[in-house]
């Protein structure tokens, strides 16, 4: 199984490499997989579900906020705080799966939109809790429970989120391969047929939409405490724009894909900004490049490589699903 | 893995370049990079909405490298400008700066744009061991709330621009005010400060308004300008939002109705406004023509430097930040953070905007109060920004860790 | 009392009725064959009693219970199982996981988000056995949209038979299959008949078929019932033949 | 205290009419091909920028209002025949959206290094310049402009698509592409037609944004959400639907702000979502 090939083959790799890297590139290492996280929380949507959201960003502003708020106004330690983050995501994700999924398609893309940019709107109305365009900043990283205190250097928290990021990893895997995995692929192939086989999609797709944002969050949370700040920018749409490309970049429907998507696409942005300041440049060339000549993306290719693809054409018999567009 | 294999072959790019510079630097300098460079990393924004600022702090950076470069350097060591592009984002910002900290051992940090950035670097500087030297920056809560040791704030801050106008109305023939601020933090400053002090000095303030961050239509808030009844209004609005408001403001002919005043007069709007922005008052935050030996030479470089460019206020202050910093740095002998924080802190230096004093108790420059009026000049090509009234600069500045004036 | 029962059934779109007081009813373990020429409404018929259209009027009773106006998946849970016209397949999954999925449908476990591996053994042997029974075991591994179109609808008549339906309803099984898989296909439903008291509701065109596993036979014409019974007499009617060989009004 | 309502009133039709350009060619473009176009805030920034020059090259508004819509049009034309018309046969929508993001990236960087940072005003002709008072309150001429020539345009395509055989083509092609496709129609020409025009249409309001927000690198980043929302509200592919989410959104916007300040950003988005929640397919639009 390809999966568990390439699981084996990078968790050494991972664990030995805050020794091999230089400093600094361990800082961008650590928002990589940070955001690898986030496009695979955002993989369960789009490539399990077929449910594009255009507002993902929501879930990793609620995060870091909520992590932010925990961390700062209650002094809970660093774990409890990020821990905490997830359920208080979910918490908030539940009535906006419940009514984005009264739709589906183009509009159910903007639903999304629109609850990201609601709640980027009320940063600006609660200022005195959300710190107003500057969010909140100086982010304690306080002890965690027993005493531990090993993720607050640097390589100790590279650490934390390798973890979270591994424990994810296999938990969102064994979410596909179950029998709610399974209806997921029939939702996704046959939303229509799925429904005359007695199964309820609407809390399916709730289910996921809600699965995607705890993950999604648990990401926020991260970030929020390792760059010590939360801010506005997190829930602006260009974050909800640079994550799907991720995924589609990445190859959606693997869970690997988003976060080979995720790390590569910081690094290019990262390396590239260093080399021209015309970076934006090859930036956007390198997406058209992705859809023109590598649809699958970059698991797509690497796989394809490594085992005769199962004999899969892409469009197929059947009635047309019903969103063709998003 | 892919990481390691890239930093060792950038490490040889580098290195090549650094020879190449080497033979291409004139003949005396040589010697001099014998000992290492001064470098100093410049986090600023070079693509996004900002661009516009962040070309400003990049070509002033360059005329002061040349002018340092053509008398030897500093202490005797060459100094090096490290440019980072943050796109006006948080999140790449402290990125990009902790790559200027721990990659290109930058330690003294400047040029930032965004109030929002700034905030988010201040608890980060003391895991970097470096200092962050604000150019611009005019979020009042930066040396308030947020006071961290290792910061400093070279240029007059919000608060201290709606001082200065404040103190300048207390005489104004205009009764009653209305104030209007984008709803960022540094807008939030500007208006809290504008309110308590026009009220101490008895006008009346009839409503302050908030408009979005990158508002694009005003309409509804000149229309409430023009029902208040108001004769003066406030204005604290950056870069694209003021081009707006003032273009379509100018439609509604509101300027007749209304004489405004704007917390920063930035040449960039006048040049886009041309004709209409004459009359335009406000306090300014680099007075152009200010006549004292220091801004001359400064003023003619720029000039000859850049031709047709007239320097605008974050070309002003940027200059000023870096002449106390190397002042400092003079001072400290050594470009060692904590060395230069003590030797800034009470530091007196003579720079565009004249005697600008570094306060020990929360390291606040204290700039003069400038007062201008937009007037056609025969000397430029565009018009610019006369000088009205100037304040001493114990009157302009605040109480110490706070943004009200007991004064 | 009967298993299914249609009472007054009406649905208008708009001006058009397309079903217009429709009564019917199916005994359990019994096949009811509903025929008519094209747009006399039998997949509307169908549509309302699995009610992925709500009637303008009328009720279902299903097993004696009103299921009239409730979700379609709930309809299904009842004990309905369903084929479309259009045949309806997941495409990318291989053939056995569309029948697997469709046997994990009536699973109390369906819903485990985490391991499962009890679920989908059971469901796996339902679908296997079903696989079996409509003779595309050889096909198992292969992507559905790869099997022949024939192949596709027998697939789908798995899939209904997997979920172990107390009614299943077939809306025109053997369209656009050749002869030889329709002979192959009336050989099965024949055989599925004898197991349990299954309940089929056949839409059809293939007279032949028809009259070769229908009990009672409805012919619907514009949206009526003009024609209800046993082959024999349906065969007989007037109405039917007028209809039918177009000596319409 | 009625020309006060008047003013408001006018000033958010002014508003409407610059939203209605941007929409109408979202909405065009996702009718015809269920595309979803990231880059059409920056198609809009491109006419103001391209308006700027035609301006400053000719002297006259009236050569910039012409020009940019062409040239922007053309170059719409060119990006859908190149990088478009290949995706066709691909069912999954992702290609469609990361082109597009690809392409508002690469053409910002463009507009960036071709026109520079600083921004750029055009300003407005003298003769548009003026002042209309209207019962005590002064309104913007260039304003009352703008509410005409976006009801004149209105009137213009609705003719196009009600009237002429393209506008026929056009309409077909919406809702059954394959039909038209066999009754001999060359699809991809009215794809690439239709592409043209809704960036044509874009580029115009651009052209006629600059004089009240000046030609700057961010100007297109938020207004294609108000589009989004706009396209939404109406029913996507609704050329009717984006007229009245328009003419809704314009005064959403405007009166939100003046009345309810603190609430401003968010009025737009509790809109949408009554919208969506009562009608799913938005106003006018077909049930997806």
């Amino acid at each position: 199984m390809s999966g568990k090939v390439a699981f084996a083959l990078t968790a050494p790799v991972g664990v030995l490499l805050p020794f091999v890297v230089p400093q600094y590139s361990l800082t961008v290492l650590i928002e990589a997989l940070i955001f690898g996280l986030f496009a695979m929380s955002l993989d369960l949507m789009v490539g399990y579900c077929r449910l594009y959201s255009f507002g993902h960003s929501a879930a990793y502003g609620l995060g870091a906020y909520s992590a932010a708020l925990i961390l700062t106004h209650l002094q809970l330690p660093l774990l409890i705080g990020i821990g905490l983050a997830v359920p208080a995501t979910i918490a908030v994700a539940i009535p906006i799966a419940w009514i984005c999924t009264r739709s589906t398609g183009v509009s159910f893309a903007m639903l999304t939109l629109a609850f990201a940019q609601l709640g980027y709107a009320m940063l600006f109305r609660f200022r005195d809790i959300t710190g107003g365009s500057d969010g909140i900043v100086g982010i304690p990283r306080p002890p965690g429970p027993f005493g531990m205190t090993w993720f607050q250097g640097k390589i100790g928290y590279y650490y934390l989120v390798l973890g979270c990021l591994f424990g994810s990893y296999l938990l969102c895997r064994a979410i596909v391969r179950s029998p709610f995995g399974a209806v997921l692929s029939g939702i996704r192939e046959n939303e229509r047929k799925t429904v005359s086989l007695g199964y309820n999609t609407r809390a399916y797709k709730i289910a996921t939409v809600v699965l995607a944002y705890g993950f999604g969050g648990l990401a926020g949370a991260l970030y929020a405490g390792f760059a010590g700040f939360a801010s506005p920018e997190l829930f602006f749409w260009l974050v909800s724009g640079r994550v799907l490309i991720m995924v589609v970049v990445g190859g959606a429907g693997t869970l690997i894909g988003p976060i080979i998507g995720g790390v590569f696409f910081v690094f290019v942005e990262h390396e590239l900004s260093q080399v021209t300041d015309l970076w934006p440049l090859v930036f956007g060339s390198i997406f058209i490049a992705f859809v023109m000549f590598a649809p699958e993306g970059i698991w797509g290719i690497v796989t394809a490589r490594f085992k005769q693809k199962p004999i899969v054409p892409s469009s197929a018999g059947g009635e047309e699903t019903s969103d063709a567009a998003a | 893995m892919m990481v390691r294999e890239r930093a060792t072959r950038r490490t040889i790019l580098r290195g090549v370049a650094a020879a190449s510079a080497l033979v291409a630097a004139p003949a005396y300098l040589r010697h001099a990079t014998a000992a290492t460079p001064i470098k100093i990393g410049i986090p600023t924004v070079i693509t996004g909405g900002y661009a516009l600022l962040g070309s400003q702090v990049i070509r002033t950076c360059k005329l002061v490298k040349k002018l340092t470069d053509a008398k030897g350097g500093l202490i005797g060591q060459p100094v090096e400008f490290v440019y980072q592009d943050t796109q006006g984002d948080p999140a790449t910002c402290v990125r990009k700066c902790q790559e200027l900290v721990e990659r290109d051992n930058c330690h003294i940090l400047t040029g930032v744009i965004v109030s929002s950035e700034a905030a988010a670097m201040l608890p980060k500087l003391e895991e970097w061991n470096a200092i962050f030297i604000s150019h611009g920056n005019g979020d009042g809560r930066l040396t308030a709330e947020l006071f961290v040791p290792r910061f400093f704030r070279a240029n007059t801050s919000a608060p201290m621009g709606a001082r200065a106008l404040a103190l300048y109305l207390k005489d104004a023939p205009e009764k009653k005010f209305i104030a209007m601020a984008s709803d960022a933090a540094w807008g939030r400053s500007s208006n809290a400060a504008f309110e308590e002090q026009i009220k101490k000095v008895g006008k009346d303030l009839v409503d302050k308004i908030y408009a979005p961050v990158a508002n694009k239509d005003y309409s509804p808030y000149i229309t409430k300008i023009l029902q208040s009844g108001a004769q003066g209004c406030y204005i604290a609005l950056q870069g694209d939002e003021a081009r707006a408001f003032y273009s379509q403001a100018t439609q509604y002919g509101l300027a007749q109705r209304v004489q405004f005043f704007t917390e920063i007069v930035a040449q960039a709007d006048i040049k886009v406004l041309g004709k209409d922005a004459i009359g335009l008052m406000g306090s300014s935050r680099y007075p152009l023509t200010y006549d004292i030996p220091q801004n001359n030479a400064f003023r003619e470089a720029f000039m000859s430097e850049y031709q047709n460019e007239i320097p605008d206020w974050t070309d002003g202050e940027m200059y000023q930040a870096l002449m106390i910093l190397f002042a400092a740095i003079e001072k400290a002998g050594s470009p060692e953070p904590m060395k230069v924080v003590a030797a800034m802190e009470d530091l007196e230096v003579t720079s565009v905007k004249g005697p600008i004093l570094m306060r020990k108790c929360d390291h606040q420059g204290e700039n003069q109060g400038f007062i201008v009026k937009v007037a056609k000049n025969d000397k430029f090509a565009e018009p610019i920004a006369e000088i009205v009234k100037i304040y001493p600069r114990e009157l302009n500045t605040p109480d110490c860790r706070s943004s009200s004036f007991s004064k | 009392m009967p298993l299914l029962e249609c009472r007054g059934l009406v649905r208008r779109f708009g001006a058009l009725v397309a079903v217009d007081a429709v009564d019917m009813s199916l005994d359990a373990g019994k096949i009811r064959a509903v025929i008519g020429p094209n747009g006399a409404g039998k997949s509307t018929v169908f549509n309302l009693i699995t009610s992925v259209l709500k009637p303008t009027t009328g009720e279902v009773i299903f097993a004696g219970e009103k299921i009239t106006g409730l979700p379609v998946h709930v309809v299904a849970q009842k004990g309905i199982a369903r084929t479309f016209q259009l045949c309806h397949i997941f495409p990318a999954l291989t053939a056995r996981e569309n029948v697997r999925i469709a046997a994990q449908a009536r699973d109390a476990q369906r819903w485990r988000f985490v391991g499962g591996g009890r679920v989908r053994n059971r469901s796996a042997a339902i679908a296997d056995e079903a696989l079996e029974h409509m003779r595309l075991t050889r096909f198992a591994g292969v992507a559905a949209a790869m099997l022949s179109h024939g192949d596709q609808r027998l697939l789908e008549v798995a899939m209904a038979i997997a979920q172990k339906p107390r009614l299943l309803m077939l809306d025109e099984p053997t369209q656009g299959l050749s002869l030889e898989e329709t002979d192959r296909a009336v050989q099965i439903l024949k055989g599925m008949l004898g197991v349990g008291n299954l309940s089929v509701l056949l839409v059809e065109h293939d007279m032949e078929v028809v009259f070769k596993l229908a009990d009672d036979i409805t012919v619907l014409h514009r949206g009526r019932v003009i024609a209800d019974g046993p082959p024999a007499a349906v065969k007989a009617n007037a109405d039917v033949r007028r209809a039918y060989l177009g000596g319409s009004e | 205290m009625i020309g006060f309502i008047l003013a408001q009133c006018l000033s958010a039709l002014s508003q409407a009419a610059i939203l209605f350009f941007i929409a109408c060619g979202l909405t065009l473009i996702f009718g015809i091909m269920r595309i979803v176009n990231f880059a059409h805030g920056v198609i809009f920034m491109l006419g103001a920028y391209i308006g700027y020059t035609a301006a400053a090259v000719s002297g006259s508004f009236l050569v910039s209002l012409i020009v940019a819509p062409i040239v922007v049009g053309a170059v719409g034309m060119a990006f859908e025949r190149i990088f478009l018309r290949p995706l066709y046969g691909r069912r999954d929508g992702g290609a469609y959206l990361l082109l597009t993001f690809g392409l508002a990236v690469v053409l910002s960087e463009l507009i960036r290094i071709i026109w520079g940072a600083q921004p750029l005003s055009s300003g407005i002709p003298d003769v548009l310049r003026g002042i209309v008072v209207i019962l005590d309150q002064p309104f913007p001429l260039y304003r009352l402009f703008l509410i005409v020539l976006g009801l004149a345009a209105a009137i213009a395509v609705w003719q196009f698509l009600e009237r002429t055989r393209a506008g026929l083509l056009i309409r077909a092609v919406s809702q059954n592409s394959e039909m038209v496709h066999a009754l001999g129609t060359d699809v991809d020409l009215v794809r690439t037609g239709v592409f043209g025009l809704g960036c044509a249409m874009a580029a115009l309001g651009g052209v006629l944004a600059a004089p009240l927000v000046t030609a700057f690198l961010g100007m297109g980043t938020t207004v294609v959400i108000d589009a989004f929302v706009i396209v939404i509200i109406g029913g996507m592919g609704s050329f009717l639907g984006s007229l009245i989410g328009s003419i809704l959104v314009g005064f959403v916007q405007v009166l939100g702000a003046y009345y309810f300040q603190d609430l401003a950003l968010a009025f737009m988005y509790f809109l949408m979502l009554t919208v969506l929640v009562i009608r799913p397919g938005g106003l006018l639009g077909r049930e997806e």
